[in-house]
Parts: structure tokens; C-alpha cells; sequence
């Protein structure tokens, strides 16, 4: 599978409240239902970096214990076609879907190393009970 | 100030979830208590590590720091501390190129590797800002070749062109 | 007008409830009142396209049985830059609108050759109310 | 700073209610809460601009009366590779944040000459309580 | 006609606010207070500056006007009124982009610049849809130089190949 996002729960303006909680890289669901879910990442390429990725790519991933595969539940998927050296550009993704108590919400990545995780206005991930 | 008069005589902030007027913990803390008694200090306490307030504030939390992006060879300045965000700069090697041109501050930039000035005379070294300026004329023993200029050892007798006799003439014999 | 989307309502990841109902290309409000509207559309040029589309757009419209002319709610548009062959990216438009019951929602396209829809978490369309 | 947008808040499909304001190019909280906040602008690029900018940023931003720095909530900010002549794209941005009564929110961007602001569908700003 | 029943009758529309069927306002108007008996006129007020409504309506607003692209060479054909929208064009000099090449009519479009024929004889001029057309011969006392037509009289005897002594030559000796 492609690599997992890590996400602060605490510091700054992140926070979880109504026991929605995050564990492990998931944002655990405490209530089944109807959530609106949604992530940004901002991608960036290395200035130096010879591998030049062709494509950039984020989904939300939906992991249930009783289930052995994930179920893609979002992707944003883009091809790159900057040439100059240093380049950068998020993308969103945001939808409803129907969730069950203990569902793990996670966002994949194709490549960790394109991540900006330095500003947190920057790549964020969340979700809300409607 | 807003439309809304405000209801805090000055030095002071409205906290909404005391409904009161309290005084601003200093900068580097948050108010964790709000104050008790209208226009009274409410408990203070410090920033968690890996966050920061700049000013005086009544806010429930401080902010997050920011990171340098190490794998776009920045390196980092200043450490956050509990006064202030994180300062991020170049790897030496490295100069800065400003994302937004319109904000005075590049703070918002990525490093690329300063250019080298092969064979050239640099005119202006490069700098945390600015790329290197790198001279039209050559370095000694290097001629020119078109806007190139290569090294008089490498130069044989038959590619030795005039600019190359000129300057590395004298070479040649010893060789 | 540009050419309008079909979906899936029921299989997958897709459903209708609180009698928010589907129909011919159409999410029909029931109920008066203010909805967060979204969609993404995932565009994608095939390899050999000769025809090389010099932008995407995506649009939400509204179309309601007493007025003959839709209303655009929403509309993503960009240029495209790919010159390589294959390219892929997606366009997400969301917002807060006011409907009445009624009201219906549909997603237009610039071109519908140019749109995935071979995966059900790469292009997606709701509403719900507030 | 970077600018400043103003906006629409009357005509259109442009509304406030439930006593969310708007006052002098922002959104005035009337009640603490978490509130979903979301905004898109089109940037295009004049044709025969000379200065090609290198790229394009979108940044949500909080300001409190009693602190004088205004803290960024989401920001989207991308690469233009467009060579061409005209270019346009959008960039949305969306997320939940913990608001207190007397928040405003703006938006900022990088150049107020990139942004189109010729139809209400295409650049649009708003928030609601969760 | 949708899956539920329409419940008003021909040339009446269904107002939820009222819960009653009332008669259209006319273009140009929107139903600011909805009719107080069924089947009737409500209270039509005139679309606010801004704001257009091109039908019959029972909305309880106008829409709004878009805006012509003045910064992008754009220019305005019609003002937006009461009943239509803004209709905006390209500036002289410049023609329509379409952006979306599907869609009939050329309402999304970006303005270029007309490209000059210098030197060439126009076949077509440019209009508001189309680029000019350059012809591929030469205006009278300019000379064929590959795809490009050279002024003659700028032409010295030196450069005046064979095109050019064809063309200019009779100006030469005048010269």
C-alpha cells in the first residue's frame, strides 16, 4: 500500500473533540453515521531531485478490523508537468460518507518525500458527524 | 475596533467563555484559567514545547510552530521558542528563491543550489539571498571558448585555438 | 449547454437518504433550505489525442421546473499545460447554497471523453443540508 | 501582508444569515464555535503580461481584535508551468476551525490582478456552523 | 414533468414560502412578497442595479450581473439591465479564445491579440472571432526573405539577393 500520512492531534489549530480520537496515523469514528470528510496535501518537489515524479497522488482510505483491505473512499490524483526546478501545489479532497463505529480514517500518499509538512495551514486532514 | 463597541476597557480582552474582561497572559504563555474576577490576570501557563505566542494573548492555546523543509535544503536559523516561530534559511550552497514576490518578508521561499561559476572570476559571491554573480572574463590559466572557458592543462596542441595560445601559450612550452 | 454527468446512486460508496433523490441525471431537493454542494470531476487525456483540449471545466448547475435557464452554482475551470502525452487531474468545487425544494442539481462537463469515471472514488457528487 | 479580497454579500447567489456578518472584507463570527470554512479563486493570467508570475497562493485568515498578528488557517499555493498565452485555474480550500465570537475571517492572495473576479461561480468564500 | 405531481396549474409556479401557486413576475422583476391568494400576482419589485432576470419568475431574487475581463483586454458590447446580462467582447486589436470549444456559443472566451501581417498582404482582417490572416505574397516595395517580407527600402546593396533585386531593384538605382 502506498505510505501513510502522520498527523499532530493537539498542537496549534488541530484538535479532536465528540471522542472523534486519532490514533496511529487514523482518525478513530466513535459513532457510526454520515461524516463529511475531507484532506489537503501540498506536494512539493525537491529543487535538486533528478527523479522527477510524473504524478502526485492522495487518498482517503477507509480501514475496518473486521475487514482485511482498506477501501479507498477519496483520490486526487494529478500529473506533473512543471519543468523548472522547484515546484509545489496542493490538492483537496472532500466528500460525505457513510462511516461505522470504529471505522480508521487514513490518508495515503505516493510519495512521502513530496510532502510539505511544514506549515499546518498547509496539509490537514479532518472529518465531521452531519 | 469593531462596529460592536467593545466591552473591555483597554488592556484588557473579552473572554468569551467567562463572559469577562480579563487581563493578557505575556507572550511565550496562554490562558489556561480565564481570570475569576472581572479585569484580573486568569493562570498563565507556559507554551507546550513545539508551539509559541509572539504577543500578550488571552487565547486557550498557543500556535504551532512551523518546520524548515530539510529535504528542499533549508536549514533552520532559529529554533522555535516560546516567544517565537521557527526561523528557516539555506543550506550553505544554497540561496533563497521567494515564492510570493509581492510580500516584503521571503518567508515563503525554497533554496536552489547557488550556480558555479566554472572557469569564471565570480563578480559576487553567492549569499543567502542571491544567487552568485559569476564574471564574463575567465579565471588565470582558463581561456575563453565561446561564453565557456575551460583550463589551459586540458588543452591540447591541436584544439589550442587563438584565445587558448594567447593565455595558455606559455604553459604549452613548459608541457 | 455543456454536456451533463450520469451517476451511480445506490452500488458502492454512492447513496441517496432523507429522501435526497436521484433522478435522470439530477440530485432533486426535497426540502427548502441551504446545502453544502460538492463534486470533483477527475479529468484525463487519452495518449493519442490528436485533439489536444487547451482547458477542463467542471460546473454544478441549477435547474429549476418554473424558470427555462439553469443557474451555475459552481464552477471549476483550468488550463492545461500537459504536453506530454497521458495527463490526469482532478477538479473540486464545493460551497453553501440555497435551494428549494424541488431544485435540480447536475454536473455539467467540458467534455465528457475527458472525464475518469472508471472509479467511484475519483469522480463524486453530493449535497447536504445544513 | 499579501492583499486583501473584498466580496459580494447581498446579490446573487451571495447570502449571510443566522447573524454571520460581513463588514470591511471579512466574515464576523457572531458565535463561538467550530465552524467549516472554505473559499475558491480563480486566478487567470492577462495575456500579454510580461511578468509571468512564478506562481500563485490563496491563504484563509483569522484576525482577533485583541492580538495583532493574524494567523493563517488554509492556504493553497501552486506552481504556474502555463507557457502559453492565457492561463486560468482555480484553487478551493476548506476545513474546520475553532472560531470565537468577534473572529474575522479574510481572504488573502498573492496578486489581486491574477484573481477573476468576473462571475460569482467561479471565486467564492463562505463559512457555517457544524 | 417531475416524478410528484406539479400541484399548480399551467402559468403558475409553486412558492414554498406561501405554500401556494402564484403567477410569474414578469423579466426584469422578482416576487419580493409572494401572492396572498392562490393563482394570483404576488408583490413584483424591480431586480436591484446588479442584478438581472431574463423570464417570468416567482425567485425571490434577481441574479447577479457577471463582470466583462477589463484587465485581460476584455470589453463591454452590452451594459448588464434589469433583463439581460452583461454582454462583453474583445478590445480592437484582439479576438476571442474560446474556452470551451463544445459549448455553441463563445460565451467563455480570453482575448489574444491580433497577429500583424508585417509586411504581408492581410487575406482576412482579424474580427471579433477570428485571428487575422496573413497572406502568404508581400506588400508592394517589400521583398520575399524566407517566410518573412523585408522592407526595401531598408535593403542595401550588399544584402539585396535575387527576391530583393526582382522587387526593389527599380528603387535602387532611383536611390
Amino acid at each position: 500500500h502506498l505510505p501513510i500520512l502522520q498527523w499532530e492531534d493537539k498542537r496549534g489549530l488541530a484538535f479532536t473533540k465528540n471522542n472523534l480520537s486519532y490514533s496511529s496515523s487514523a482518525l478513530v469514528i466513535p459513532v457510526s453515521g454520515d461524516y463529511y470528510v475531507y484532506a489537503q496535501v501540498t506536494f512539493r518537489g525537491p529543487v535538486e531531485s533528478s527523479h522527477r515524479p510524473s504524478s502526485v497522488t492522495e487518498i482517503i482510505t477507509k480501514v475496518t478490523d473486521s475487514y482485511p483491505e482498506p477501501t479507498q473512499l477519496l483520490t486526487g490524483t494529478k500529473t506533473l508537468s512543471e519543468n523548472g526546478n522547484g515546484w509545489f501545489q496542493p490538492i483537496y479532497l472532500g466528500a460525505v460518507v457513510s462511516l461505522e463505529v470504529g471505522d480508521k480514517l487514513m490518508v495515503n500518499v505516493s510519495d512521502i518525500k513530496l510532502v510539505d509538512y511544514t506549515k499546518e495551514h498547509k496539509t490537514f486532514f479532518g472529518a465531521f458527524l452531519l | 475596533r469593531h462596529a460592536v463597541p467593545s466591552r473591555c476597557p483597554a488592556g484588557t480582552n473579552w473572554v468569551e467563555t467567562a463572559r469577562r474582561c480579563c487581563l493578557p497572559c505575556p507572550a511565550g504563555t496562554f490562558l489556561s484559567e480565564p481570570c475569576t474576577i472581572p479585569e484580573s490576570l486568569g493562570a498563565c501557563s507556559p507554551c507546550p514545547s513545539g508551539t509559541f505566542r509572539t504577543q500578550p494573548n488571552t487565547f486557550s492555546e498557543c500556535g504551532a510552530c512551523s518546520e524548515c523543509d530539510l529535504d528542499a535544503s533549508q536549514s533552520v536559523l532559529k529554533n522555535c521558542s516560546a516567544t517565537s516561530n521557527i526561523e528557516c534559511g539555506c543550506e550553505p550552497g544554497h540561496f533563497r528563491v521567494c515564492n510570493n514576490l509581492h510580500s516584503r518578508t521571503c518567508s515563503d521561499f525554497s533554496c536552489r543550489k547557488c550556480q558555479l561559476c566554472t572557469g569564471h572570476l565570480i563578480q559576487r559571491p553567492c549569499s543567502e539571498m542571491q544567487d552568485t554573480v559569476c564574471d564574463s572574463s575567465c579565471k588565470p590559466d582558463f581561456y575563453r571558448d565561446g561564453d565557456k572557458c575551460r583550463p589551459c592543462h586540458k588543452s591540447t596542441q591541436d584544439i589550442c585555438g587563438k584565445e587558448c595560445q594567447q593565455v595558455c601559450g606559455s604553459n604549452n612550452d613548459q608541457g
